[in-house]
């Protein structure tokens, strides 16, 4: 059971947590991580940040990672949420959660989704910041976390 | 467009296709005038006809970083396109 | 920000991830890790499950396996909970989560906090099988995740 | 036993100290019968002496993953204890 949503709406992680947990008798482990609005942005602070994707292609990209990282963990579900327009600090903003029988399933997938959805999924972001807009540039860190993944690639 | 009669007529080595055109992210900021469709037989043609009249959309488009999606799927820049694709310029991507 | 708890009574992820969210307004990741009862060990379906634990020395060990935590990730602050006491198969048993600024010391705390917290914290499993107790064997599988961790130690 | 009166005596080469034992986990089982102080002078001293009375638990106890503690911190089994001290006996851990 692996659900994708793009939402504009917030997430409720009790309710998500819920339903991971309740998919099977057998889960042990269920790892989640919720990515919040920092209020700042390479040291300035941000009033509000609009995040952009492409329709279709996203949800198509996310499975793509989801379905990989079914094939390299043993996983009994997962949920990917992203939320998109306009959003403040401190809002939520990403959602993965894993359901396991063994937790080192649970956090390599959820990281692994993580990594491959900051440097592969179809999101940009635009912060506004005394007033000016500007897009976010990717960072380097987050393409060398993705990579790290790929030399146990199959 | 000098080549546009040929190619439709005789669909010989290469088809002009009508594409719909998509810039995401900052892309977005310098395709403001850009027309929604665009006449050409590959990504890459699309890129080298708009930098023409938009040149500064151009030069964005020729950065190593961006990508090319066709019928959202990511493609490389010499993909042959067939009529009513979409065709997507991508920076890259900074959700999470 | 550190706790840690060994109560009987259940937690409530919602809550525990409420107050990891709001500790500041810097916190850009939060993950959580929940273990719950499986139904089976070794291939055998359990009754219950009983949590004995060691008493102050268990404290102990929990906030040293943090205050290391601290010391290799750059934290904002993290949860530990475990639960003591007879537990039913799909019961919640143990919670860590954390807190960060940057996802990979969130994800990466809180796997080395459960990879220590399973082969050095002073907890021990007591599974009822068929109206037979039995005390569970510790995992190989175990020490391994938590040896992976100590040659990257200071 | 033996020298449990010159040690007492003359606190030369060890001190024989009114030790708290605990036992957890599967080492509880052996242990039902077990008084909960004994006298000795290190816990590998303990281990000796309990396994006079009570050899399953003896054998238990020496197996190589069992830790012992002195207050609550892991210790040697060489490690000298003082009177009052709190001694446990520690099967591999499983919590989590």
């Amino acid at each position: 059971m692996n659900r994708i949503r793009i939402q504009t709406h917030d997430f409720d992680l009790a309710q998500e947590y819920h339903q991971l947990r309740e998919l099977s008798s057998t889960v042990g482990a269920v790892v989640t991580f919720t990515g919040l609005v920092r209020d700042f942005e390479l040291d300035a602070s941000i009033d509000s940040l609009s995040l952009q994707h492409y329709p279709g292609m996203t949800e198509t990209l996310l499975q793509e990672i989801v379905d990989q990282a079914n094939k390299r963990w043993q996983l009994i579900g997962s949920t990917v949420i992203h939320r998109v327009g306009e959003l403040l600090p401190r809002d939520q903003i990403v959602f993965v959660g894993v359901a396991s029988q063994h937790r080192a399933d649970a956090f390599e997938a959820a990281q692994f989704i993580m990594d491959y959805l900051k440097t592969k999924a179809t999101f940009w972001k635009q912060v506004s910041q005394d007033g000016q807009q500007h897009w976010v540039e990717s960072k380097d860190a987050d393409n060398d976390a993705a990579s790290r993944w790929d030399s146990t690639d199959d | 467009m000098e080549s546009q009669e040929a190619g439709v007529q005789k669909l010989v080595t290469r088809t002009i296709a009508l594409i719909n055109l998509l810039f995401f992210g900052r892309l977005g900021d310098f395709s403001k005038d850009v027309p929604a469709t665009i006449e050409a037989s590959t990504p890459a043609e699309i890129r080298q006809r708009l930098t023409t009249d938009h040149p500064t959309l151009g030069k964005e488009l020729s950065e190593p970083q961006v990508l090319v999606s066709v019928n959202q799927m990511i493609v490389s820049w010499d993909q042959p396109l067939a009529d009513g694709s979409e065709v997507a310029f991508l920076p890259p991507v900074t959700g999470g």
